[in-house]
C-alpha cells in the first residue's frame, strides 16, 4: 500500500515547560517575530475575555471563545502573505486581528451586525467567519482553483476544528486539492471538543492528520499550543503552496479551555480534572517563560505590554460602542448588485417600520 | 420486522410498567423531551440521534437526560456530519428502527436535502412498500432568539414542497407533545420544526399519557367570526396577540393554527374563510413560493366566491433574516398583523 | 480585480477579433453550447467545470469543443461531488472568475443545496458588498425524456423561494443563449435550469453576437385577449399548442413565458391577466409551495378587482415524477391546458 | 504517524493467464463454488448483452452494463449471507441475482417502473439500485447501525463505484464506521472510468485503498477481475463485520469495458487500445481457463451452460413483457402508509387521465 510520505518532520521547538525541543530553526533567532507572536498571543487572550465579559452584560451576542488557541490564528496571521487569502472559521481572532481585521469590526460581527465581515486592509480579500461548519474548505478550494487557473503564486489558507473533519465538506476539497495540486493550506484545530463531542466519537482515525492520505497530499501533526512549530509548518506548508508544490494538511493539537461558546457550560459534559491538565500546556504562559529564559522577557515588560494591550482593547470596545446601527436601507441593498423594483418596495415599508420600531410603539397600541 | 425485546442488551433500558400519567408543567422545549421519553419508554424500536444529543442533552436540551436512561445504544452522538444524520437514519429507519434525529439548527439541515428529498420521501414509494421509512427530523427553527448568522432560518416551504414527507411544526407545548408523539409514531418520514423562540415562552400543564395529537390537521386557537387569521409555529404566538388587540376593537378573529404544513387541512381553513370572509397570512419566511403563497393560491381559488376582500399576507421581507440586531425589523409583529386584518376587513 | 489577459498562460486561448457574428441554425442545447463559448470568447474569467464537461462534452453535450477551444485551465472536469462544485464556484467567483458549473442533473444538486443557499445567495449581503458572487449553476431539468429515477425533478421551487439568487428557465434556442449571456455576466448569482426534454426538440437561427436577453423579464410568446396561459421551461412548448388548440375554438389566449422565477415581472403578468381575466398556470412540478402557487397567489391578491375566474392550475400530481412508463401521466398535457382554459372560460 | 495497519494481504489467487498465484485458500478446492461463480458470471455476462439489445430495439430504457465487472458481484452474492443486507449501485446485477432478483424485475427496473424495485426472497430486505452517485454508502451505515444497536450478528454489504469515493456521502459514513465499529463493507468496484472521467482526475491518492485510513478502518486492495480474490476478501470483510470487529473497504480493481450505459459513447473519451488492453484481463475468460486446466470444464459443458443460460434468459425477457403496465393508483398509493384525501382525489384525476391517454387522444382532439 502507498501511502503518502510526509517530508515534514519536527513537530514540536518548545516544549510545556517552555524549554527548546531539538534543533531550532534559524527563523527563530528573530526576536521580533518572537516579540511579535507574544505580543498578538497576549493582546487576543485579553480581548477574548473582555468580549466574554461584555456578552455576560448583555452588550454581544453568543461569542466563540478562542481560549487556548491563540498560538495557532497567531502563527498563521504571521505566516500568510497579503497576497493569500485566509479563510477563518470563529476562532481566529489572532489570524483576523494581524491580517488587519479591527477590534471594533469583530466586536461588530459578534454584536448582531453584518457590518462586522466588512473587512478593510489586508483582509479585505479573506473570506467572513463561517457559521456553517466545514463549509469554507470547500470554497477555500475554490479561492486556490482560482489562483492556480491564473498562474498566480498566492495560496489560501484555510482553518477549521477537528469537528469539522467529519463532514464531505472538509474531504471533498482536501481531495479535490490532491487532483489538481492545489495552493491549498487546511490548518485543524484540533481542540479536542466539538461543543459536547469529544474527538474520539469524532473518528476512529488514530490522528486528524493521516485524513491527508484519503487525499494523497501531505498531513502532519504539530503541537497547536507552541506557536513556534505552528508558524514553521504553516510557513512551509505556505511556501510549498505558493511554489506550486501542492496542498497540506496541518492538524494543530490544541485544547478548548473555555465553554464553546457563551450559550454552552461545557461543565455538563467534561471534568474538571481534564480542563485543569489542559492548562499546563497552554501557549501563552509557554512562550512567556521561553521569551524570560533567553532574555527576551522581564516582568516589567510584561506590565507595559498588558497595559498597552487593555489600551487598546478598551478604545476598540469604546470605538464599537459609538458605532451607528446599521440602516435598514443595507438589509435590501446589498442582497443583488442593483436592487430589483420588488426589494426597493419593500425597503420603504421597511424603513417604515424601523420607525415605527424606534418609537417604541412596537405593538402598535 | 418485529422490535420486541430488541433492546434487550441494553442494561440501562427500563420496561417496568407505569402508573397513572404523571402531569408536568412545561416548556415547549420541555414537551419534547416528555414526548421524546415517553415513545421511546413505549417502544424500543425509538433511538434518538444527532450532534451532541448525547450527554449534552442537546444545546437546548430537548434531548436532556435520555441518554442516562435508555443508555448510549439508543442515544448517539453523531460525528459533525448532517447528510449523514440524515442518511443514517434512511439505513435505520428501513430496519424497523424509528430514528428521531435531530439537526441542530435549521440553518444546517441543507447538506441533508438530498437524504430527505431523494432517499426518505422516496424510500416507500420507489420500493411499491416493500421498505418504508418512519423516520423524524426535528430540527429548531426560526429568528427571535438573538442568534449567530444562520441559526435563524424559516424554510419550510422547501420541505413543504416535497411529496412524500410530512412537514410538522407544534406551537405550544401541548401541541409539541401530542404532535411529536404522532411524528415518531408516523411509519412515514416527518421533518419537525420547533420554533426555537417558543422553546421557553411559555408553559402549559400537560399529561404525559403518551397520547398523540392527529397530524394532517389544523388547530383552531381562537374561533371568530369577522376575519381568519392563519400561522404556524412562533408567528401564532404573534397572530393570537393580534386577535386580542383586534378584540378591544371589536373585531372578531378566528385564529388557526396550520400545524401540519403538507398535506394541510384545507377543509378546516375553507370552512373558516367561508365564515369569515377574510383571511390573513402570517410567516416569518420570504413570500416567494412560500407555504403562505401556497395557502392564499388554495383560499383565492376555492374561495373566489366567499372572500369579501383579498388574502392578505404578512411575511418576512425577500433577503436573508437579518443577523440579531436588526431582526426585529425583519419579523412579523402584531402591529403588522393587526393592520393586514384591518385592511382586509376594510376592502370593499 | 483585475480580470485582463489572467489566462495569458494558456496557449489555447483565442484572443484574436472577429467578423462580423455568424448565424447558425441550432438546437437548444446547442444554444447553450454557442453562449458558452461566446462568453468564453469575450470575457477571459469565464470558466466552465463539472463532471464531464471536459472532453466528454458534458452529458447532453452542452459543453462540447469547449476544452479543446479554451483550455483545461477554463474547462474543468471535477471530482464526482456536487456540494464541491457549488463551493469550489462560491470561492472561485469571490476571485473575480465568472464560474459557470454544470450540475449533472436537477435530481443530483441537492448537494449543493447548502452552499447554494447559505453561501452563494448569501456572500454579497454577509459581507455588505465586500465580496460577490457571480456565478452560474446549470442544469438540466425536467421530465419527458425516458430516463432513469431521479433525472426528472423540477424543484424549482426550492431555489425560488431563496432570497439572493436568481432562477432563469429558457424555454427556446433564442432564449436559451441570450438569457444564458446575461446570466454570465449577472454580478450574481444564477440558477439556470435547462428543460432537457426541449434540448433537441426545435430549432432556431440565432445570431451569435453575444447580445444577452434581459433577466427579470418575462417574454410574451402570443398575444390574445380571452385568456392568459402562463408558463415556463418545458411547459411552455404544451402551452403553446394549448393556445393553437384554443385558437380553432375561437378563443384567444395570450401565452407568457415566465423565463425568471425569482424575482418575477409580475408587471407583464399582471396587465395580460387584466386585459384577459382569465388566467391558467402550467408547471410540471407538484403543487404546493411551488412557483405556480406564488404567481397564482399574486394574480389572485392583486387581480381581484380583474379576475373574472379563479386562476386555473395545471401542475404534476403531488407524488415523485413517475419512472418512464408511467411519467406520461404525470406530465401536463395539451388536454388538461386547453380544458383549464375553457373552465375558466366557462366560469360565471 | 499512526496509520491503520491491514492484515489482509493477498490481492490474487488467479492471475490474467488464469495461473493460481502463491498459496491458494481451502475453500477454492470446492469446486461446486467455483462452477457457482462461473456458472453465474456467464448468465450475467450473457443477460448483460441481452439487455443492451433490448435497449437498442427500443425495448429498454438507459441501461448500466456490468461488462466486466461480473466477478466482483458473483463474488459478492456468494458471500454474503441470507440475514444481510446488500445495497447495491447500479452495475451490481450479478449480486442481485444471486440474492433472488428475477431476471424479468431486473428488466422491469431498467424498463422503468418501480415495480422492478419490489424484490422478494433473499433480496426482500436488500435496498434497491441507488441512483444518486454514493448515497447507499450513507444508508448502508445506517443499517448496520441498525443490527449494532440490536446486537445483531449481521452486516451490511454496499458497493459503489470509484467515482462515487469522491463525494461526502462516501467518507461520512466509512468515518462513522470507523468511531462506531459497525458491521459494514464497503467494496468499491473501481473500474477507471467514472463517465468520461478518469481515475486519476478522480482523486490524487495513490490507491482507493489507502481511503480507509482517513476513517481509520482496514483497507485494501484485491483484483477485482479474479472472483476468487474477491470472494476470499469480500468473505474476510463479512465474517470480520458480523463478529463485531468492524468495518472493512475493499477496492476491487477493474475496468469498465462498455460504455457507461447505453446512452453514453465511451469512444468520445478513451482509447480503443486502452479498452483493448483491458479486455485481455476480463474474469470470465480467466476463470474459464482455470478451471479447464484443473479439469473441471470443457467444450461441451460450456456449450450446455451457455444454452441453459440463454433459456433462463429468453425466458426472463418473455416473462418481463408479458407483465402489465402497473396500475395508475400506485403512483398514490405507496406515498404513504395511508393515503392521504388529496392524493386519493388526484389518484381520480389520474385514473382518468389514463383512460384518455389509453384511448389515444393524448391532445384530446
Ligand atoms: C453544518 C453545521 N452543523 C452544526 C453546527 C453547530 N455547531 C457549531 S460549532 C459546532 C462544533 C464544531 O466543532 P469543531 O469543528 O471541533 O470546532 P470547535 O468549535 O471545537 O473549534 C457545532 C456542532 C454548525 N455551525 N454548522
Ligand atoms: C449524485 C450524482 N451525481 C451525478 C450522477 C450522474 N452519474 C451517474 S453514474 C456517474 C459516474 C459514476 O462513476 P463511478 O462511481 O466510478 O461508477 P461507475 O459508473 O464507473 O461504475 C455519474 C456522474 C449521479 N447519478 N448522481
Ligand atoms: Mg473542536
Ligand atoms: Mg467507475
Amino acid at each position: 500500500m502507498l501511502y503518502t510520505k510526509t517530508p515534514y518532520a519536527q513537530h514540536q521547538f518548545i516544549d510545556t515547560e517552555g524549554k527548546a525541543v531539538g534543533n531550532l530553526p534559524s527563523w527563530m533567532e528573530n526576536s521580533e517575530q518572537l516579540l511579535r507572536f507574544y505580543r498578538t498571543m497576549t493582546l487576543i487572550r485579553l480581548f477574548d475575555k473582555r468580549v466574554v465579559s461584555l456578552q455576560r452584560t448583555g452588550q454581544m451576542g453568543t461569542y466563540a471563545s478562542c481560549l487556548g488557541q491563540e498560538a495557532i490564528g497567531t502563527a498563521i496571521g504571521c505566516a500568510l502573505q497579503p497576497q493569500d487569502v485566509f479563510v477563518p472559521y470563529y476562532r481566529d481572532q489572532a489570524a483576523q486581528y494581524l491580517r488587519g481585521v479591527t477590534l471594533p469590526q469583530m466586536l461588530q460581527y459578534w454584536g448582531g451586525d453584518e457590518w462586522g465581515n466588512h473587512f478593510t486592509g489586508t483582509a479585505a480579500g479573506d473570506f467572513p467567519n463561517c457559521v456553517p461548519i466545514a463549509t469554507q474548505v470547500t470554497h477555500a478550494a475554490g479561492i486556490a482553483s482560482a489562483f492556480k487557473i491564473r498562474g498566480e503564486k498566492r495560496a489560501a489558507l484555510v482553518t477549521c476544528g477537528e469537528g469539522a473533519t467529519s463532514r464531505g465538506d472538509f474531504y471533498e476539497p482536501m481531495n479535490l486539492a490532491g487532483v489538481w495540486q492545489l495552493p491549498l493550506v487546511l490548518v485543524v484545530n484540533n481542540n479536542q471538543w466539538a461543543i459536547s463531542v469529544p474527538r474520539h466519537l469524532q473518528t476512529g482515525a488514530a490522528t486528524i492528520a493521516q485524513k491527508a492520505v484519503a487525499a494523497g497530499i501531505e498531513g502532519f501533526q504539530v503541537d497547536g499550543n507552541d506557536v513556534c512549530a505552528v508558524y514553521d509548518a504553516v510557513q512551509y506548508a505556505l511556501e510549498k503552496a505558493r511554489a506550486g508544490k501542492g496542498a497540506t494538511l496541518v492538524e494543530a493539537v490544541t485544547y478548548r479551555l473555555c465553554d464553546h461558546t457563551t450559550a454552552d457550560d461545557a461543565t455538563r459534559y467534561r471534568d474538571h480534572e481534564e480542563v485543569s491538565a489542559a492548562w499546563l500546556k497552554e501557549p501563552v504562559k509557554r512562550l512567556q517563560t521561553f521569551l524570560h529564559e533567553r532574555g527576551l522577557w522581564n516582568e516589567q515588560k510584561e506590565q507595559q505590554l498588558v497595559a498597552e494591550c487593555q489600551a487598546e482593547i478598551e478604545q476598540g470596545v469604546k470605538d464599537f460602542q459609538a458605532l451607528p446601527l446599521q440602516p435598514v436601507d443595507d438589509l435590501f441593498d446589498y442582497l443583488f448588485d442593483t436592487t430589483p423594483p420588488h426589494l426597493i418596495a419593500q425597503r420603504e415599508r421597511a424603513k417604515q417600520k424601523a420607525a415605527r420600531l424606534a418609537g417604541g410603539n412596537r405593538h402598535g397600541h | 420486522m418485529g422490535t420486541n425485546g430488541i433492546f434487550s442488551n441494553n442494561s440501562l433500558q427500563q420496561t417496568t410498567g407505569e402508573q397513572e400519567p404523571a402531569t408536568h408543567v412545561v416548556t415547549l422545549v420541555e414537551a419534547v423531551n416528555l414526548a421524546l421519553a415517553r415513545a421511546m419508554q413505549n417502544d424500543p424500536a425509538v433511538v434518538v440521534l444527532g450532534e451532541d444529543v448525547g450527554t449534552n442533552g442537546g444545546v437546548f436540551r430537548a434531548t436532556s437526560g435520555l441518554k442516562e436512561r435508555f443508555g448510549c445504544r439508543r442515544v448517539m452522538d453523531t460525528p459533525l456530519a448532517e447528510a449523514l444524520i440524515a442518511g443514517v437514519s434512511v439505513g435505520m429507519a428501513s430496519q424497523g428502527l424509528k430514528p428521531v434525529a435531530e439537526i441542530q439548527f435549521m440553518g444546517f439541515i441543507y447538506a441533508a436535502v438530498e437524504h430527505i428529498v431523494s432517499h426518505a420521501a422516496r424510500l416507500r414509494h420507489r420500493t411499491r412498500g416493500r421498505l418504508h421509512c418512519p423516520m423524524v427530523l426535528r430540527t429548531p427553527f426560526g429568528g427571535g432568539i438573538h442568534a449567530p448568522e444562520h441559526h435563524c432560518e424559516s424554510t419550510e416551504a422547501i420541505f413543504a414542497h416535497i411529496p412524500g414527507i410530512r412537514v410538522v411544526v407544534p406551537s405550544s407545548p401541548t401541541r409539541a407533545y401530542g404532535l411529536l408523539l404522532s411524528a415518531i409514531e408516523d411509519p412515514d418520514p416527518v421533518i419537525f420544526l420547533e420554533p426555537s423562540r417558543l422553546y421557553r415562552m411559555v408553559k402549559q400543564e400537560i399529561r404525559d399519557d403518551g397520547v398523540g395529537l392527529p397530524l394532517d390537521t389544523c388547530f383552531t386557537l381562537r374561533p371568530g367570526k369577522d376575519v381568519t387569521l392563519i400561522a404556524w409555529g412562533a408567528c401564532v404566538h404573534e397572530t393570537l396577540q393580534a386577535a386580542r388587540e383586534l378584540e378591544k376593537r371589536n373585531i372578531s378573529a378566528e385564529v388557526i393554527d396550520v400545524a401540519s404544513l403538507n398535506p394541510i387541512d384545507y377543509d378546516t381553513l375553507l370552512a373558516s374563510v367561508e365564515k369569515t370572509g377574510r383571511c390573513v397570512i402570517v410567516q416569518e419566511a420570504p413570500r416567494p413560493c412560500s407555504v403562505g403563497s401556497e395557502i392564499a393560491s388554495v383560499m383565492a381559488e376555492k374561495g373566489l366566491l366567499f372572500l369579501k376582500a383579498p388574502v392578505e399576507r404578512v411575511n418576512g421581507f425577500d433577503t436573508p433574516i437579518p443577523y440579531f440586531r436588526r431582526e426585529n425589523i425583519y419579523l412579523p409583529d402584531v402591529h403588522e398583523i393587526v393592520s393586514a386584518a384591518v385592511r382586509a376587513l376594510e376592502f370593499t
